[in-house]
């Protein structure tokens, strides 16, 4: 029963602390946009302006909620929720933490490990791109519904370049636990080089890396939204609490995201030196925590990073790059997997 | 040639785009570091330039016609501002001076500028010889009519 | 309660893609009824795979999956020709071998 | 527990895949159909089978439903407003039909059937690993054929959306 009152309590603890990243993160957005524009960003609202996302949640709750004429109202209204859920949901089988052991019980900090793992994130972020669809058929608007029609192309195209990048490493690494996928990355090469799936896998990581963008609909394929040709694209339509949380489910996936990259790539909450990867102290925990909210958070700084330093792809030039790059070089980089695993059987 | 010049394949990391997305990529980090130049306006105001270098940098705003010590108009009526007018704007009617205008044999009997075509280039203050027309630094005017802006003598002589 | 109540269910999702192939007139809806056939035989067979233990059952599905697939590509294809064609998208329209 | 979730799981999705063969909207269909997927998968889910639940998920609502979306995203929606004519086949007929069809099926589920109970289930049922093993070892002509499939579909649906623009232009 105690177990259970755990297990719980762990729940709740990642999902809070998962739910009060999104607003950090808009801050860094701006400040960060600021900085490589030469300025100095909000810094109005609280020391270096630090309360200005709860400023923007003010604000945005206390709009009028907008529901336009002629919109399709159902689908108008629960389409931002299906923006967010599945980016919160998708953070289930992300493991946090090493194992820690409280009051006699072992307790995995990952809130759900699935025979399935990875395969199962793939599938939950697969339903993102309903909300930005729903909500730009619902919008009744030819803007809203151009960027609908540009996100499930470029869903449906990112995805295959993205699901083949993973099956390199789950064949490299021989298991769909992302549990277990951690452990097999907590030791070393010769002393020194952490034995990270970046290093085994680095085309599969760029491949993941540039899907990943794609997938979460960040600069430079920021295509359904592209402001300066589409004013907006899905959400033209949305105001208040309904464009937050289109907001929100962006930077929720993109959260989610860095953490699975984080994950797969980089060793998850290992760093060799640091973090025992075997031991279940409290300590221990809390210092792998920490690890990979570092790891996630660098991640997270990338992708602000590339934001503002690239500029979008043209619509035929984003096909381009998937069609005709991506998937053939993350075949390509299949068949050259499969042939290193059966190398003893082949030679 | 020039087309020649087109075909010339570059290496694979100029083609593929590598090279520019790390350039991107450095420039935008170095940004990050360097010193920002926002005004904190309400605390801070904004310090105009230097006097020597001011008056190269004066706003240029609505016209006026400058007078002497009697109170007459300097203009002398010899059109070289209605001529050097990009965007002829600037119409005088010339006339014979009135008596007791010693020191010359013309002066504008009306002296319009339609403010709507003016594009401020500050061409008329330099062609002036007797220095009668300069630009102030008053903002652009702003009436209910078309008519409205059409600045006659009195008015620039006014400003 | 019996596994058994799956294969009634299975069955009757097998009988309303039937209907909708039967009486839809929209073909975006009928290729949708064809997708509903396919998943009741879908369901069959994962539910005889629990009863038998049997891994044969979900391979079958995995095998389904597959052919749902590229039917669903030929068909939404087809579905764009045509309606480059006919500007229309109902069945009654692809009459163009009637006499 | 297992049960009642069967129970609540297969009642929803023959309710929502009514709901996807009577709408006239198809972009509603397309809505129930994604609800009537992601029930099944539930079932699946709650049958041990959770690799094929997930490819599920992945494979109808991630991909064949988005497809679906796009072409109706790119069709007229005003033309398909005007789809609100009887059917070629009267729904009556089209009821009896599908009726006697269940009807048909239920039968053998009925009487040749025993009421099953489940054999012992081995620690991996329904992961991934268990299902490749078998699969690879026992259908790899299959595999190869399904392959070659996708392949050919890929193929065939760049030819058949070209020759339609063709038809168009000339």
């Amino acid at each position: 029963m105690s177990s259970m009152v755990l297990d719980a309590g762990k729940i709740l603890l990642i999902f809070a602390v998962f739910m009060q990243i999104p607003p950090l993160l808009i801050y860094l957005e701006r400040k960060i946009c600021a900085f490589i524009q030469d300025r100095i960003g909000p810094n109005r609202v609280g020391p270096f302006g630090i309360l200005q996302p709860l400023a923007d949640a003010i604000k945005l709750i206390t709009k009028e909620s907008i529901t336009p004429k002629n919109v399709d109202v159902f689908l108008y209204t629960v389409a931002p929720l299906f923006v967010m859920v599945p980016a919160a949901i998708s953070f289930a089988v992300v493991p946090v933490g090493a194992d820690v052991k409280l009051w006699g019980h072992t307790l995995q900090l990952q809130i759900a490990d699935f025979h399935v793992g990875i395969l199962f994130f793939l599938a939950i972020t697969s339903l993102s791109v309903y909300g930005l669809t729903f909500g730009a058929w619902a919008s009744n608007n030819k803007y809203s519904l151009y960027g609908g029609i540009r996100s499930t192309a470029q869903m449906i195209s990112y995805e295959v370049a993205m699901g083949l990048a993973v099956i390199c490493v789950l064949m490299s690494s021989g298991t769909v636990y992302l549990r277990e996928m951690v452990f097999a990355q907590s030791h070393t090469y010769f002393g020194f080089l952490p034995a990270w799936n970046v290093f085994h896998q680095p085309l599969a990581f760029v491949i993941f890396l540039i899907a990943a963008f794609a997938e979460t609909n960040r600069l430079p394929f920021d295509l359904p939204e592209a402001e300066s040709e589409l004013v907006g694209g899905y959400h033209t339509e949305y105001s208040g609490m309904k464009f937050a949380m289109f907001f929100m489910g962006e930077y929720m996936a993109m959260i989610s995201m860095s953490a699975i990259m984080v994950t797969l790539f980089f060793g998850g909450w290992t760093l060799p030196g640091v973090v025992d990867a075997h031991s279940t102290t409290v300590w221990n925990a809390l210092l792998s925590v920490v690890v990979f909210g570092i790891k996630t958070g660098a991640f997270l700084i990338f992708f602000i990073w590339i934001r503002w330093t690239l500029p979008r792809l043209r619509y035929d030039q984003l096909m381009k790059l998937g069609w005709k790059v991506l998937i053939p070089l993350a075949l390509m980089n299949l068949f050259f997997t499969a042939i290193w695993g059966l190398r003893d059987q082949i030679f | 040639m020039s087309n020649q010049k087109l075909n010339v394949r570059e290496p694979w990391y100029i083609r593929w785009g590598i090279l520019g997305l790390l350039k991107g990529i450095a420039l935008t980090i170095k940004h990050f570091f360097r010193p920002k130049f926002t005004v904190q306006y309400p605390e801070v105001t904004h310090t105009p330039l230097p006097k020597e270098e001011a008056h190269q940098w004066k706003p240029r705003g609505q016209h006026r016609l400058n007078v002497d010590e009697q109170g007459r108009v300097k203009c002398v009526a010899c059109l070289l501002c209605q001529t050097a007018c990009p965007s002829h704007c600037i119409e005088i009617t010339p006339g014979p001076a009135p008596e007791g205008y010693g020191d010359r044999d013309k002066y504008p009997i009306e002296f319009k500028i339609d403010m709507l075509r003016c594009i401020y280039c500050g061409m008329c203050e330099e062609a002036c010889p007797c220095d009668a027309i300069v630009l102030t630094d008053k903002p652009y005017p702003v009436t209910y009519s078309r008519e409205g802006m059409i600045f006659n003598k009195e008015k620039l002589m006014q400003n | 309660m019996s596994p058994n109540f799956l294969l009634y269910i299975g069955a009757a999702l097998f009988s309303i893609g039937t209907f909708g192939v039967l009486s839809c007139r929209n073909t975006l809806i009928l290729l949708m009824s064809i997708e509903i056939m396919l998943t009741g035989v879908s369901l069959s067979l994962v539910t005889f795979s629990w009863i038998w233990a049997n891994s044969a059952g979900q391979i079958f599905v995995i095998f389904i999956m597959a052919v749902a697939a590229g039917e669903a590509a030929i068909g939404l294809a087809i579905i764009m020709a045509f309606y480059r064609l006919h500007k229309s998208v109902q069945t009654d329209k692809a009459e163009l071998m009637k006499g | 527990m297992y049960e009642i979730m069967w129970l609540i799981l297969g009642i929803l999705s023959v309710i929502s895949a009514i709901l996807v063969v009577s709408r006239i909207n198809p972009v509603y269909s397309a809505l129930y159909l994604m609800l009537f997927f992601a029930s099944v998968s539930g079932l699946f889910a709650f049958l041990g089978a959770s690799f094929v639940a997930v490819t599920q998920l992945f494979i109808y609502i991630g991909a064949i439903i988005v497809l679906f979306l796009f072409v109706i995203m790119m069709l007229n929606f005003e033309e398909l407003k005007k789809l609100q004519r009887p059917p070629l086949f009267s729904p009556l007929k089209g009821l009896i039909l599908s009726l006697a069809l269940f009807g048909l099926l239920c039968v053998p589920i009925y009487f040749g059937l025993p009421s099953a109970h489940p054999r012992h289930l081995p620690a991996d049922f329904g992961s991934a690993k268990w299902i490749a093993r078998d699969m690879y070892i026992q259908y790899p002509f299959a595999i190869e054929l399904a392959s070659v499939l996708i392949i050919a579909a890929l193929a065939g649906a760049f030819v058949i959306a070209r020759i339609g623009k063709k038809a168009k232009n000339s």
